[in-house]
């Protein structure tokens, strides 16, 4: 005990220089975006690391709000892990920077037959996975069997994995009735055909996802179920660690196959759960770019000089979904009343604080096959009650309105839509109750259809409006996504006719017929399409965000 | 006869100080209260709150949910004495609304294991045995998780809600209660005047509701006032995390954490949520340190 | 005195009381304490036994025990004729009515938070008297028996001194007209110049209401005015039981001697030796073999050790254990 | 006192027993399916079947007990449904980064703690005393959840002082040994890492340790008080000159025992304000690993990290215990 004294007045006094010095070097860092270098002139008499990391690399340090589920970006959904496996994969084709628009990946050359059935890739040559290995034909072949067949001896289903983006987009897995790729060829060394048993119209759009890239065949061969920790590619980083919760490091790969890229040395994914923390964290220079600005958080980066305002295209929409097969939803006129009702301005603007287009179809703008003819519902409270009025409900109804417990990016605060909306609908005289469930039970019942009015959305992934309109729709969705029970012979002839449909003007036309239907039969109130807001350090060059939320930073730069 | 003569002498001392005749131990209590200018603190703060959950309709026009989205995040002023939230709420309005949550949920939270605490002690200390044995391992169980985080395994299990919030602060606080009220009954049990009347022929009922009941109602009247403070404080914490009240409730753990994005735009949207919570805590504390020096001098550690 | 006509009002027979040690890693018993270990005697109607002992040598115990306050280990125990160790206790609860105690310490044994109108009352209302105004009144007589102030009965516990506390807690245990008290030393915690005035008072009431009393003290002093026969209880046993003038004048039990040679007599002409007993007593938990008093016996003979003496006749009425007088 | 400690082991049995059946109960009790939560909106009837078999949810409920209670004992605790990956080697270095900042946070508590109520103590009444007694006041008071965001507006924001969240800088991360950063960088030799740990360390520290503080003080005053009314304090207070010191000493040797016995009640405390400290100070340890299971509905995460936290409530209180009963022969054991 008599040690205990002199202890207690050590550690008070190490605190409290503690907080004097942290004190001076925050002001420091205040004045001075350029920690590293005062960073290091404090250090510079220690011989450490500090010195070797910042010498003469470019760090980039991107802050995210959660961390990645998986490494293996096949066998999950989740846009933060997608984000860092564009950086270490590649894919045959690429989105264009800013759009869903096919250019060439790893495939240079692509051709398809007239029929539509055998689609042609040549393969870049002298492409080396991070792990020194070749990239071949054989190795596509081998990625895209182990997504499709769960017998494969990469499928690790035991261990839980389940590619459902895959069995989503190619209409199933290996014997399925839908499933279309029929066989994979490998023509030689560098050419690669798969031959499919259906048209399928947005096949190469397909090609273009992150979630459908090219693994190191050797790694899965050593890594094995692992293999989502321990990513092998071809892209312009390499995997150096990964630190759950913290930060996922990248590095240069030397041996890209692209010239003079990537810019930057290394890559730090770091996780800030908290919007406004990761704020705090830019001004003061600890991070370079980040995701996930609080919308009313925007205008404040746009006054500071030393920030730079990006708003990534919209590729979502939240919506205000009807059970259409239950009462009084199954009545059109309820339903466009409602969607007379509801002030989408509001909701962007209180919401968003501006960043979000008030929706009017339920497909992003930009998408091919958008609509820009369809009226919009006018928010208009009297024309909302008069058309209730002709429904029969002259006095409004009672409702429950299912809401979701948990932020999804086309939604990113449910419970404040929810309020809003019940707020709006109490002006034309609907009452509705505020009912909530875990998010497990919820999407259970929506799917089973258990309720009358609910929230949802959808967010976009291969820039394909049959994603949209098909999945959420189509007749042959309902029991899956297609949660309004909304069941239009029309629609479903012209959805099933722009599927197969190679020729991409004639799914344009398909899908703006289709978008106008639904428009008069308003099986949802579609909300807004969020335009998500990212801030970054003026010292960030070339950074572009993409809709798909992954973009590829092997051409961003770092000035000081 | 000599005995008599005695009792004369001592009835003269009694009528000495004859106005006392009538000092129950409740009374006693209470003027020793009176002069514990803490508790007094602590008494008024929470009464305030209480009349400020009471009139809440009279103290403001708006309702908890008047949503004005033209008018988000406006600093306080004269209109709003707490500025306004992210949806164009008034927050005064909010908290003098959450006030009401806030001491219900205290309330019923602590009543609720008030009494399942109280009956299980009663039933362990009183019988002793494999009873007490089995209750005794439960509570042990359910003490070794920290409270927060039982609480948080009961919410998931039952799911979100305010009530279900409620419920799981009740359960934490269940041995809390129990043990103590346990404990009081075995010092009690072996005390004669329990076994007096048992002598007496007393069922065991009317023992533990005449005799030691009676007798443990101090550390419990303290241990409950204490308890109305971290109920609060869970229920807010539950609130925070997103495990209690739903929108748009305004409990003030939900406002802090509905809050959190605007703490650069707006500090007031947490500064006052947060004084709230920490105001009425600390009244209820102040009367319970009041009440045990009053009730209980012992107990002071 | 002694009225050996009628049936004995209480036997006790071979009455055991093992509390169990508890220890060890797991918590289990490793031992029993024998806090009463086989005694037996009786008490006639009228009669005031008193029981003398050490502290710790069983005699509280063995007072809890017949009233089921403890639940006996073993042993029967007959009141009126009837074992009452076996019966229900809704059937134990009625009986009480005709058998009380009184408590050694006038402090704890009345609650603290009850007027002495409601502690007097209580026994009145559980066994069966409904009507309060009834129960006012027979508050107040009792009060007036036991010699203390009608209006008493609105005040607390903590208001009155230790000899009037026992005075309220005498008018409980005769609320119900008992036939049995038990005195578990009733005078022990008070003043020397209260002790007479309450053991007069008991004597009176005895004599007033035909009771039975069996009186347990530390001290021989005390129960030599009152007893009508005394037991002499040792680690659990009854080592001597006699009239009270046998007992005084001729005890056997060497344990008794030395117990007797201690009492400070106030006739100047008897003079006796004082036996300074050596050694402490032995834990109960592991008492001696043989005769449990065999380690301080001034007077222990071999035997003394191997085996253990019982309960045996040496006069009319006088019974005493120990090998000096056993025949065999 | 081996017989002692013993008893208290076998004592737990039961009680580990029973936690494992409350946090088995969370994924058994919860309503929905689990297989639904992992794969989303878009997930087919066949994704699901597939992914409850791989789950072994379609087993009776006494085989899946059986084969959590088995994997517990192996060490498995499962795997995570949002990462699939395994639960026991993520919670490692959590459970690092939360004894880190749990340990710091009672130093702080310790030191400002036992220093105040000693001075509160010794001048009794006056406006210091009233001061820190006032603000111990408050400070049991204080959502912990609360004066973390006020601390992070005010240090980290406003004045700019402090960094706001995380472990370290991530432009530059220590390269872990331990996962205790602070001994990490100090095995290192790295005295610039060691100090942006320290940095990261204080504002968290304080918000986790302000109310076993407040705790602390409070206990240490009343039992100083109770120490300095002593004969044998008062013989030394009369002496005079260099008083001071040897009260202090002595006064620590009496503040030991409370204090030990608020490291044994808070740790609870602290141990669940980790939960809402981590959060918001991105700080990846335990409790915001439970925090996070939480957003995303992770149950097996929940799950564990409950169960884990729990563990180690229940072995630091047992570790008091035995201290407890080692330094104070008063308690029988």
């Amino acid at each position: 005990m008599k040690k205990l004294f002199p202890f207690f007045i050590f550690m008070l006094i190490g605190l409290l220089i503690l907080a004097a010095c942290g004190g001076d070097n925050g002001s420091s860092e205040e004045q001075d975006p350029d920690d590293d270098s005062s960073e290091e002139q404090d250090t510079d008499t220690d011989d450490d690391t500090t010195g070797d990391t910042d010498g003469g690399e470019k760090v980039l340090v991107f802050a995210r709000g959660g961390d990645s589920e998986s490494l293996d970006f096949g066998s999950t959904t989740d846009g933060e892990s997608s984000r860092v496996t564009k950086q270490i994969y590649e894919s045959l084709l690429e989105f264009d920077k800013e759009s869903f628009d096919l250019k060439a990946g790893l495939a240079h050359d692509w051709e398809v037959s007239d029929d539509g059935l055998t689609y042609t890739f040549y393969l870049e040559e002298g492409v080396k996975f991070h792990d020194g290995t070749d990239f071949n034909a054989e190795a596509v072949k081998i990625n895209f069997e182990r997504w499709a067949d769960p017998e494969h001896e990469f499928s690790f289903k035991d261990d839980g994995y389940v590619y459902s983006m895959y069995g989503t987009m190619f209409g199933g897995y290996k014997g399925d009735d839908g499933h279309v790729i029929d066989e994979i060829i490998v023509e030689d060394e560098h050419t690669i055909v798969f031959q499919l048993n259906t048209p399928l119209g947005f096949f190469l759009q397909n090609m273009g996802m992150s979630y459908f890239a090219i693994t190191s065949p050797a790694a899965l061969e050593e890594y094995g179920p692992e293999i989502n920790e321990n990513p092998v590619g071809t892209g312009p980083f390499k995997f150096v660690s990964w630190t759950r919760d913290e930060a996922i490091v990248l590095e240069k790969f030397d041996d890209y196959w692209k010239d003079g890229l990537p810019v930057v040395d290394r890559v730090i994914f770091e996780v800030i759960p908290e919007n406004a923390a990761r704020l705090i964290a830019l001004r003061s220079g600890d991070i370079d770019i980040m995701d996930g600005l609080n919308p009313d958080d925007a205008q404040g980066v746009e006054d500071d000089p030393d920030l730079t305002l990006y708003t990534r295209a919209a590729n979502n929409f939240g919506y205000l979904g009807f059970q259409t097969e239950k009462e009084p939803m199954d009545n059109k006129l309820v339903r466009q009343a409602i969607n007379h009702a509801i002030d989408r301005e509001a909701i962007a603007d209180a919401l968003y604080a501006g960043y979000a287009i008030p929706a009017v179809n339920p497909l992003p703008p930009g998408y091919l096959g958008y609509n820009d003819e369809v009226e919009s519902f006018e928010y208009n409270l009297d024309l909302a009650r008069e058309l209730l009025e002709e429904a029969g409900y002259a006095d409004g109804f009672e409702i429950e309105l299912w809401t979701m417990p948990v932020a999804r990016p086309y939604m990113p605060d449910p419970e404040t839509v929810a309020e809003i909306v019940r707020n709006n609908l109490a002006q034309i005289g609907i009452e509705a109750t505020i009912h909530r469930e875990e998010w497990a039970p919820y999407l259970e019942k929506v799917e089973n259809g258990e309720q009358e009015m609910f929230m949802l959305g959808w967010s976009g992934t291969n820039g394909d409006p049959d994603y949209f309109l098909g999945s959420l729709l189509h007749t042959s969705g309902i029991g899956g996504s297609n949660n309004t029970f909304f069941s239009h012979p029309e629609v479903d002839e012209l959805l099933d006719a722009a599927k197969i449909a190679v020729d991409q003007d004639e799914r344009a036309d398909l899908y703006m017929q289709a978008q106008a239907i639904i428009r008069d039969e308003a099986p949802m109130v579609v909300l807004v399409h969020s335009t998500p807001v990212l801030a970054a350090s003026n010292r960030v060059q070339n950074y572009v965000p993409h809709p798909s939320t992954s973009e590829s930073l092997a051409e961003v730069d770092i000035v000081e | 006869m000599q005995t008599s003569r005695k009792i004369e002498v001592s009835n003269k001392n009694l009528q000495h100080d004859e106005d006392m005749s009538t000092i129950s131990p409740f009374r006693d209590t209470m003027r020793r209260l009176r002069k514990n200018r803490l508790a007094i603190t602590g008494f008024i703060i929470i009464l305030v709150f209480i009349l400020i959950a009471i009139f809440a309709p009279l103290l403001t026009s708006s309702g908890i949910d008047d949503q004005v989205l033209s008018n988000r995040l406006q600093p306080p002023s004269a209109e709003h004495w707490f500025g306004t939230d992210d949806l164009g709420r008034d927050i005064f309005t909010r908290i003098a609304y959450g006030a009401r949550i806030s001491l219900l949920v205290g309330f019923f939270a602590v009543t609720g294991a008030l009494i399942f605490g109280t009956f299980l002690g009663i039933i362990a200390g009183y019988y002793g045995r494999w009873i007490d044995m089995l209750i005794s391992r439960i509570f042990d169980i359910l003490l070794a998780f920290p409270s927060i985080l039982l609480a948080i395994a009961i919410v998931a299990i039952l799911g979100q809600s305010l009530q279900n919030a409620l419920i799981a602060i009740a359960i934490v606080n269940i041995p809390i209660f129990g043990r103590l009220v346990r404990s009081k009954v075995i010092s009690l049990r072996e005390e004669e005047f329990v076994l007096a009347a048992k002598a007496q022929g007393m069922k065991n009922g009317r023992i533990i509701f005449h005799h030691v009941l009676p007798n443990s109602t101090a550390p419990i009247i303290v241990q409950a006032t204490l308890g109305f403070g971290t109920a609060i404080l869970e229920a807010a914490a539950l609130g925070f995390l997103g495990l209690g009240a739903t929108s748009p409730t305004p409990e003030w753990g939900k406002m802090l954490s509905d809050a959190r994005d605007f703490i650069q735009l707006a500090p007031w949207t947490l500064i006052f949520p947060g004084i709230s919570i920490m105001l009425v805590v600390l009244g209820f504390n102040l009367m319970g340190d009041g009440l045990r020096d009053a009730l209980d001098p012992k107990m002071k550690n | 005195m002694s009225t050996q006509t009628e049936a004995p009002i209480l036997k006790v027979n071979r009455l055991k009381k093992y509390f169990d040690v508890n220890g060890g890693i797991f918590g289990r018993k490793i031992g029993e304490i024998k806090a009463v270990d086989d005694v037996s005697f009786s008490v006639n109607k009228g009669e005031i036994l008193g029981i003398v002992g050490e502290s710790g040598c069983g005699k509280s115990t063995t007072g809890k025990a017949i009233l089921r306050l403890i639940e006996p280990t073993e042993g029967e125990i007959l009141f009126e004729g009837e074992d009452i160790s076996k019966v229900s206790d809704e059937k134990m609860r009625q009986l009480r009515r005709d058998m009380q105690i009184i408590f050694q310490d006038p402090y704890a044994s009345l609650n603290p938070r009850h007027t002495v109108e409601k502690i007097i009352s209580e026994p009145l209302l559980v066994h069966g008297m409904n009507d309060a105004k009834k129960r006012k009144e027979r508050v107040k007589e009792l009060l007036e028996i036991v010699g203390l102030r009608k209006d008493h009965a609105s005040r607390y516990p903590h208001q009155f001194s230790g000899g009037q506390r026992q005075r309220i807690g005498i008018a409980r245990a005769l609320a119900n007209h008992p036939k049995l008290i038990i005195c578990d030393e009733p005078v022990s915690a008070l003043d020397v110049s209260v002790q007479s005035q309450i053991l007069n008072l008991m004597k009176d009431l005895r004599e007033k209401f035909q009771l039975t009393y069996i009186f347990i003290a530390h001290d021989l002093s005390v129960v030599k005015h009152i007893s009508d026969r005394i037991g002499v209880m040792y680690l659990g046993r009854l080592v001597e039981l006699a009239p009270n003038d046998q007992l005084y004048e001729n005890p056997k039990h060497p344990y008794t001697q030395a117990l007797l040679s201690a009492v400070p007599t106030t006739d100047p002409d008897i003079k006796r030796d004082r036996i300074i007993l050596e050694g402490d007593v032995p834990s109960p938990e592991n008492p001696p073999t043989g005769c449990a008093f065999h380690t301080r016996c001034p007077m222990a003979m071999d035997i003394c050790k191997e085996v253990r003496p019982s309960l045996q006749k040496v006069d009319e009425e006088h019974n005493v254990a120990c090998h000096l007088y056993q025949d065999e | 006192m081996l017989a002692y400690t013993m008893r208290r082991l076998v004592m737990l049995i039961p009680v580990l027993f029973g936690m494992t059946i409350i946090t088995f109960a969370i994924i058994y009790l919860i309503p929905g399916n689990p297989a639904q939560t992992i794969l989303g909106e878009s997930a087919t009837e066949q994704n699901i079947r597939d992914m409850e078999e791989a789950l072994g949810l379609n087993e009776p409920i006494y085989i899946q007990y059986g084969e959590y209670v088995k994997g517990l004992v192996q060490g498995d605790l499962g795997s995570s449904l949002r990462t699939r990956a395994s639960i026991s080697s993520e919670i490692g270095p959590r459970l690092a980064a939360t004894a880190e900042l749990t340990f710091f946070a009672m130093i702080f508590a310790i030191v400002i703690g036992v220093n105040a109520g000693i001075l509160s103590a010794w001048k009794q009444n006056s406006w210091f005393d009233f001061l820190a007694m006032a603000i111990a006041l408050i400070g049991v008071s204080m959502p912990v959840f609360w004066l973390a965001l006020m601390e992070q507006w005010v240090f980290a924001q406003e004045l700019g002082w402090l960094p706001s969240n995380g472990r370290q800088d991530s432009r530059n991360p220590i390269d872990a040994i331990t996962h205790f950063y602070v001994l990490d960088s100090i095995l290192h030799m790295d005295w610039g890492h060691l100090k942006t740990v320290l940095k990261h360390l204080i504002l968290p520290s304080i918000a986790l340790g302000t109310i076993p503080m407040a705790i602390i003080a409070r206990m240490t005053r009343s039992s100083m008080l109770e120490v300095m009314n002593s004969d044998y304090i008062r013989t030394i207070r009369a002496k005079g000159s260099g008083q001071f010191l040897v009260i202090y000493k002595h006064a620590l040797k009496n503040a030991s025992i409370p204090v030990l016995t608020v490291i044994g009640l808070q740790t609870g405390v602290l141990l669940g304000g980790a939960i809402l400290t981590e959060t918001i100070f991105a700080w990846p340890g335990i409790g915001r690993y439970v925090y996070d299971a939480i957003s995303y509905r992770d149950y097996p995460v929940i799950q564990s990290g409950i169960l884990v936290i729990a563990f180690l409530f229940v072995i630091i209180n047992l570790v008091v215990d035995l201290i407890y009963a080692y330094i104070d022969p008063r308690i029988k054991y």
